[in-house]
């Protein structure tokens, strides 16, 4: 009779188990899954100006050429992506090439930075790329709506 | 003697029509072989799961599961949802189907009740039962989504701020099933053609000398298909499947032995249930988009129809079944508005002719097999007689 | 008393019924105007109400829900077209034979006057014995299937239509009206019945009223055109169904239903009367689409009748018969309900919610209905 | 097992079941020992089924309010509400009605739900049902069962092609696999079984009581049971009439015992009524006596039958021949299952039948209801709800609607072309009947269904008389209804053969009430008349009658003798 009870308890626990496992299964492809925008601005932002031509690529796919106050965007999958730009003076020189991972669900956006309530779930951001060809840290803005 | 050979030709005269009209449409239709095979494949890879999960219920006595047209909309509520929140690739798949399960349980489970109460008419009330579950599917798709439940993309959205579009877009996951481990067979001239496009390396080349053209497979949805036949087989060798078949051929039996027979008759149900969700959802991908409103609706059709051309009946089908009316079924699909309008000057004859198959062909199994069990009846009762001795 | 009343008439039409008064009682409040809305569903209750009293017959005879009631409505749409094709030819013969024979009525002006009523009657002679025979073969077929009967009519309904969509195609109609123009063959998906046989029901002996009434401030158009032709229509029907059921076929086909071995040890032809039964329930959907037609204005052809055997078993369902026991009351209170919900909803759920919720309710009352009777035990 | 070994494995404490206020069972109390084999024995109706479902948990027993007095194993008191709750302490049953799947294989059919599993990881998760089944082990375990049994049937052979035989053969074996199975109940195993297959089983029987399984043996051949059982019991009306080891008892004993001597007192009034009937219509061959047929001109029997076969499920007709003469009541009976309902649901053309019916000297149509009832036949059904009543309909539709349809009458209007029912003139007739049969009912127009089984019968009655028929034939025509409505039903129908001199055919499974009602009285058996005797023979005769047309042919005369040698040592 006891052991019923403790064959049963097991089952059921062995259940709960398994569907915790599938739960977390689906929270895991929620996290590597999700398809994000990235916006690229090539404007002038604070103090940063506008570059003159850059050229941006995601997860080393296909290249965007951003001349100074266009924007792109990209689609990237999953929570981490690298960003590389490449900026070119007058001349269609390079002068400069950034590499940077990011990690969307671990940007540190500033105290008094205003966004809606549901912005951290949100699945698109924009890049400023002065900001983060400058090398500063919170180059990232919201993406626009 | 001419009993049995009427039994085989009556066992496999629907395959045999078909095979026959095939031959004489695919000339008409003027298509090319490499056009037809990569047509085929791509069907049997978009069909053949959907149609493998009517095979459960039909193990267990209960018939055609037109019901499942509930699973095909569990799955379309997980699709909605993955796009909504914008996962895409294998994982969306994967997610969607983990969405549409439980759906897809509940549904099966509710249907499974229905069908217990109404015994001896499973098929219509199945039928029936698909349409009502349309209706609130429909309520809840329409008029629930962006209002209750959590949609916020306005690409999914009606503009008028809830409910969701008729068509919706599945590019995130579209053919990434298919094209998962691409495949292609062509002969070398085509293997140039396509390296110089497509660059090398990303794909397995299968080169045959003789082969005429170019031909993509779905290599990994032939292989998820290959894994689920694997676990029908392995079904039937279980203590479940061993109850299921008991319960097919004597409910009656069944139950004084002590085998829970409501019970497993809605496991039946609900497997096939979650199965088709996870045959629409793969059907979907495929397609790459989904027509909210109308995705479901053929669904159980089309699937059912084809596996009765593949020589089931409505108590007894096989994997081959399943297989052999998917190719034909889709064969006939493929080349019939052609062949229609090359024979008489009008493509819609062959829309409608196929349309009138596909009814028909269930019509006729049908009859078929009410026919025969009525027969059989019979037979059973003079049988009676004959053990005891002569009049 | 209340329990068992809720009991014969059973909960789902009572909520039903409720749900149908609380839109009308709703209605004048978001500005719907209830007489208008009352008015449609009349002349909706006359256009569907053959079609649903088809369901009798079968139903009486124990083959259940006549699903396959496609059929009947392609012997109806067979006699529509062939009365428009052949309008010209049939008018000239009936003068024909008013002079032959010396019928003093059947003149060429009397064939003027009446061109339209003769064209309908016509669409409806051409269509029964079309029917009859369908319903002959159907009945064979059905006789063979029992216990089936409901799935296997279901399909044989959507395969004749599925398979007359070929014929509409191929038949060599020639009638410029009914013809797609471009091709000058295969007949248009709907043809207009105007200048043909438009409203020769709704409009005969009906009644119109014109006027504005004030309630509680606030003014009201009345504007009622009661089809009385087509109510006598489809009084005229229920009551031949109604004396049908009372003769001696009529008993038996109905001892059949209730119980059939008791009918063969009486010594009835059980197989007899189900074919009967299926013949009338043919021919009865042949008459009710026509009837639907001149007043709907529009023949539906190609996939139009594929799903219209469900509105209808939903109603007599509605109306609180079961799967083998109908009575014209249950026809009656059941297309009513039925119709009356399928004018209100969108109505006042437009008013209401601003949007149309109507198509999703359909779906769910009628197959909720038809899954409800399938589902109740038939005999304890 | 319990410690207490002292016990009885089974025993029964004054058992007793009534169904609806009718009595079927009192009083039953008897014990079984491990490895005893006990034979049952009992008419049809004895109330041998009511036990065994009472002692197998059938849910019948529990939805009828339960049963009295109580069931002890091995001296613990049980009480079984389901089959599996018996099935668990160790009672296998086999059914008189297989109970196989036709499909499966006899090793698939042994283990039916008992399977041999491997193991496996998805069954944590799941439940057992999900591991697969082990093919070998269950051959073996099969193969194991069935030669326990001594017979040689390959495991692998599936059900539907096996005889008939086999069949029984694998039920068996379906039990004796069960390993906790220690009493088993056998319902007329060796019915269909050949003579060899018979005696392998009763051979395999022994061998399994010798390992320790008591067996109740239930069975209506009683050389048979007298053969193979230690104790024997007869079962009569409910009540247990003997319980005594086998040596003691002859089978012209037991087959005296399960018929009856206290039915003496019946006997005596028997005789009147054909005296009566006889008077009335001067027919004399009845009796078997010759003297005043001379009078009249050879009259021609009202009813002739020639060689008739049915093909009723389940009640077989094989080859009958009989007469009844007007105005004569004609019993038919014998045991269930051997066609005594066949005959006349055959004559009336309810089920495939041929050979020769002559009514009056006229040949009649076999197979055509209508020809039957257009010959002034008329039927009570012994399906009173299947085929004799519409449920679903009123009174006046049940009573009018045969008469309706094969005479023309209640209706008005132009026959062949438009006839309507006459519903006053159908209440009109009802209320008559109703008044007559006194049937409890609202009126004409209540649901037949809602009236209970007596007055339903009473409504079937009433549909044959409003035939006016020459020949009334009914089937069990007390069966399912209590003893206040017997009477009644009997006396109607010995009234309106009185009164109308109508020849009234009787088949029922009740030799006393056929005896009590009946001129003569035609046993069947086996599909075939075994014999036709006055209503007044001795209880005995119509026993022996019985019970030898159901022993074969080859120990019918060994039978007699060892009968007639043992009821001399009594005596």
């Amino acid at each position: 009779m006891f052991i019923a009870f403790l064959k049963f308890l097991m089952r059921w626990f062995q259940r709960l188990v398994v569907l915790a496992a599938l739960i977390a299964l689906g929270v895991w492809l929620f996290y590597i899954g999700r398809e994000h925008q990235v916006f690229l601005d090539n404007k002038t932002l604070g103090e940063f100006k506008a570059l003159e031509q850059v050229n941006v690529s995601v997860n080393g796919g296909e290249v965007s050429e951003l001349m100074a106050r266009e924007r792109g965007v990209k689609k990237v999958v999953g929570p981490k992506f690298e960003i590389k730009a490449e900026v070119f003076d007058e001349d269609g020189e390079i002068v400069n090439t950034i590499t940077k991972e990011i990690q969307i669900d671990k940007i540190e956006w500033p105290e008094d930075f205003n966004f809606n309530f549901n912005f951290r779930f949100s699945k698109d951001i924009m890049i400023n790329l002065p900001t983060l060809v400058a090398g500063e840290e919170n180059f990232i803005v919201p993406a626009p709506r | 003697m001419i009993r049995k050979l009427f039994d085989i030709i009556a066992n496999n005269a629907v395959p045999a029509v078909f095979i026959l009209i095939s031959a004489f449409a695919i000339p008409l239709s003027g298509f090319s072989a490499s056009y037809l095979v990569q047509e085929l494949l791509t069907r049997i890879g978009r069909n053949s799961f959907l149609i493998l999960s009517l095979l459960i219920p039909i193990m267990a006595g209960m018939g055609l599961n037109f019901g499942m047209v509930l699973g095909a909309m569990a799955g379309q509520i997980g699709l909605l949802f993955i796009c909504d929140w914008g996962v895409v690739g294998i994982p969306g798949m994967v997610l969607a189907c983990l969405i549409g399960t439980p759906i897809a349980i509940v549904l099966g489970i509710f249907c499974g009740h229905i069908l217990n109460r109404a015994k001896g008419r499973e098929m219509v009330t199945s039928y029936i039962l698909g349409f009502f579950i349309n209706g609130v599917y429909q309520m809840v798709v329409l008029y629930l989504m962006g209002w209750v439940i959590p949609i916020t993309n306005p690409n999914l959205l009606l503009s008028r701020g809830y409910g969701v579009r008729n068509a919706v877009s599945l590019s995130g996951i579209r053919t990434v099933l298919d094209n998962l481990i691409p495949t292609v067979i062509t002969n070398s001239e085509g293997a140039k053609q396509f390296l110089n496009i497509n660059g090398a390396g990303s794909f397995f080349l299968i080169q045959l000398p003789f082969f005429d053209g170019t031909i993509r497979i779905p290599l990994a949805t032939f292989i998820i298909i290959a894994l689920f036949c694997v676990f029908i087989v392995w079904f039937r060798k279980t203590k479940l499947g061993q109850d299921m078949r008991a319960i097919g051929q004597s409910q009656s039996v069944a139950d004084s032995a002590g085998i829970p027979v409501n019970r497993t008759r809605i496991i039946a149900i609900v497997i096939s249930t979650v199965l088709a969700c996870y045959g629409q959802i793969i059907y979907l991908q495929n397609m790459g988009t989904l027509n909210t409103y109308n995705s479901h609706d053929q669904a159980g059709m089309f699937s059912i129809a084809a596996l009765l051309i593949g020589g089931a009946s409505v108590s007894k089908a096989s994997i081959t079944n399943v297989f052999v009316g998917v190719i034909l079924f889709h064969l006939m699909f493929i080349v019939a508005p052609m062949a229609g309008k090359n024979l008489i000057g009008e493509a819609q004859i062959g829309e409608y002719f196929r349309v009138f198959v596909s009814y028909g062909i269930i019509a006729i199994a049908l009859v078929l097999h009410a026919w025969k069990r009525n027969r059989e009846r019979e037979a059973a009762r003079r049988s009676l007689r004959g053990n005891g001795g002569n009049a | 008393m209340i329990k068992k009343f809720i009991k014969n008439a059973g909960w789902p039409r009572i909520i039903i019924a409720l749900f149908l008064l609380a839109l009308f009682i709703t209605a004048p409040f978001v500005g719907v105007n209830v007489f208008t809305s009352f008015n449609n569903t009349i002349v909706r209750f006359g256009m569907n109400g053959v079609m649903v009293l088809a369901m009798i017959p079968m139903v009486q005879a124990g083959c259940g829900l006549n699903f396959g009631l496609p059929l009947g409505i392609i012997a109806g749409l067979l006699g529509a077209t062939l009365s428009i094709e052949l309008n010209t030819e049939i008018l000239a013969k009936l003068a024909e034979l008013g002079t032959q024979y010396k019928i003093s009525w059947l003149t060429q002006e009397f064939l003027t006057t009446y061109r339209e009523p003769v064209g309908f009657a016509s669409a409806i002679i051409i269509a029964i014995p079309v029917a009859a025979v369908l319903g002959w073969l159907y009945g064979k077929l059905l006789n063979r299937v029992k216990g089936d009967e409901m799935m296997i009519a279901t399909y044989v309904g959507f395969s004749s239509v599925s398979f007359m969509c070929i014929a509409w195609l191929l038949l060599p109609y020639k009638h410029p009206t009914m013809v797609w123009g471009y091709a000058g063959r295969g007949l248009r998906t709907t043809i207009s019945v105007e200048g043909y046989w438009l409203h020769v029901l709704n409009d005969w002996l009906s009644l119109n009223f014109k006027d504005q009434i004030t309630i509680g401030g606030k003014v009201l158009d009345v504007n009622l055109a009661i089809p009385t032709g087509m109510l006598i229509f489809f009084a005229v029907m229920a009551f031949i169904v109604w004396v049908f059921m009372k003769t001696k076929t009529g008993t038996a086909m109905t001892a059949v239903g209730s119980n059939p071995e008791f009918a063969r040890a009486s010594g009835v032809n059980v197989d007899k009367m189900r074919t009967i039964s299926v013949v009338m329930s043919t021919i009865l959907g042949a008459i009710g689409i026509i009837v639907y037609e001149q007043s709907f204005g529009f023949i539906q052809l190609y996939m139009g009748p594929f799903y219209m055997a469900l509105p209808a078993v939903a109603s007599i369902l509605l109306g609180g018969a079961s799967v083998n026991k109908a009575t014209i009351l249950n026809v009656i209170v059941g297309t009513f309900l039925f119709q009356g919900i399928l004018t209100m909803t969108p109505t006042v759920f437009n008013s209401v919610f601003q949007t149309d919720m109507s198509e999703v309710i359909r779906l769910i009352v009628s197959n909720g209905m038809i899954l409800y009777a399938l589902t109740r035990k038939v005999r304890a | 097992m319990s410690a207490n070994n002292n016990a009885p494995l089974l025993q029964l404490d004054h058992i007793g079941k009534e169904y609806y206020g009718n009595r079927v069972l009192s009083d039953i109390s008897f014990s079984i020992e491990p490895g005893e084999i006990l034979g049952l024995v009992g008419e049809n109706g004895a109330g041998k089924s009511t036990l065994l479902n009472i002692l197998f948990g059938m849910p019948v027993i529990t939805s009828t309010g339960g049963y009295e007095g109580s069931l002890y194993l091995d001296g613990k008191h049980v009480h079984f509400t389901s089959p599996t709750q018996a099935l668990a302490a160790g009672i296998g049953m086999v059914h008189q009605e297989f109970s196989l799947i036709p499909g499966f294989t006899a090793t698939e059919n042994i283990l039916l739900n008992r399977e041999v599993l491997n193991g496996s990881l998805m069954s944590f998760v799941f439940s057992d049902r999900v591991s697969t089944l082990d093919r070998d082990a269950m051959r073996q375990r099969a193969a194991t069962a069935i030669n326990t049994l001594g017979v040689h049937i390959s495991p692998d052979m599936t059900v539907n092609e096996m005889p008939v035989g086999y069949k029984q053969f694998i039920e068996i074996a379906r039990e004796i696999d069960r390993k906790n199975t220690r009493l088993l109940f056998l319902d007329e195993p060796t019915a269909v079984l050949t003579e060899t297959e018979a005696e392998i089983l009763l051979i395999a029987l022994k061998k399994l009581a010798k390992s320790g399984i008591a067996i109740v043996f239930i069975s209506h051949r009683l050389a048979e049971v007298k053969e193979l059982c230690d104790r024997i019991l007869v079962l009569r009306d409910g009540r247990l009439i003997t319980d005594q080891r086998s040596e003691e008892l002859s089978t012209r004993q037991i087959a005296s015992l399960m018929v009856g001597r206290e039915s003496l007192r019946k006997e005596e009034i028997v005789p009147e009524i054909p005296e009566q009937a006889l008077e009335e219509v001067n027919v004399d061959e009845t009796l078997g006596t010759t003297t005043l047929a001379k009078k009249k001109k050879k009259k021609k029997p009202a009813l002739k039958v020639e060689h008739l076969w049915v093909d009723m499920p389940g009640e077989t007709v094989r080859d009958v021949s009989f007469e009844v003469q007007k105005g004569e009541i004609f019993g038919i009976g014998g045991l269930a299952g051997h066609g005594k309902l066949g005959i006349p649901n055959g004559i009336m053309g309810l089920y495939p039948a041929g050979g020769k019916v002559r009514l009056f000297g006229k040949k009649l149509t076999l197979n055509k209801p209508r020809a039957a009832l257009g010959r002034k036949m008329a039927f009570v059904s012994e399906d009173r709800r299947g085929v004799g009543l519409l449920l679903d309909e009123p009174l006046d539709w049940n009573i009018t609607f045969t008469a309706m349809q094969t005479q023309g009458r209640f209706l008005i209007g132009i026959p062949y072309i438009f006839q309507m029912r006459n519903e006053m003139a159908m209440a009109k007739e009802t209320k008559k009947f109703i008044e007559a049969l006194s049937i409890k009912c609202t009126g004409p127009g209540q649901k037949a269904g809602e009236l209970s089984g007596g007055n339903q019968q009473k409504v079937c009655l009433a549909k044959a008389f409003v035939l006016r028929p020459d020949i009334l034939l009914i089937c069990e025509p007390t069966r399912g209804i209590d003893i206040g409505a017997k009477t009644l039903v009997l006396d109607t129908l010995k009234e309106y053969n009185k009164e109308h001199g109508t020849t009234i055919i009787i088949t029922s499974s009740e030799l006393e009430e056929l005896r009590s009602v009946c001129n003569r009285v035609a046993i069947v058996g086996e599909g075939k008349i075994a014999g036709v005797l006055p209503a007044s023979s001795p209880a005995e005769d119509f026993g022996m009658l019985m019970l030898n047309a159901h022993s074969r042919a080859t120990n019918e005369e060994d039978e007699y003798e060892n009968a007639e040698q043992d009821g001399e040592k009594i005596a």
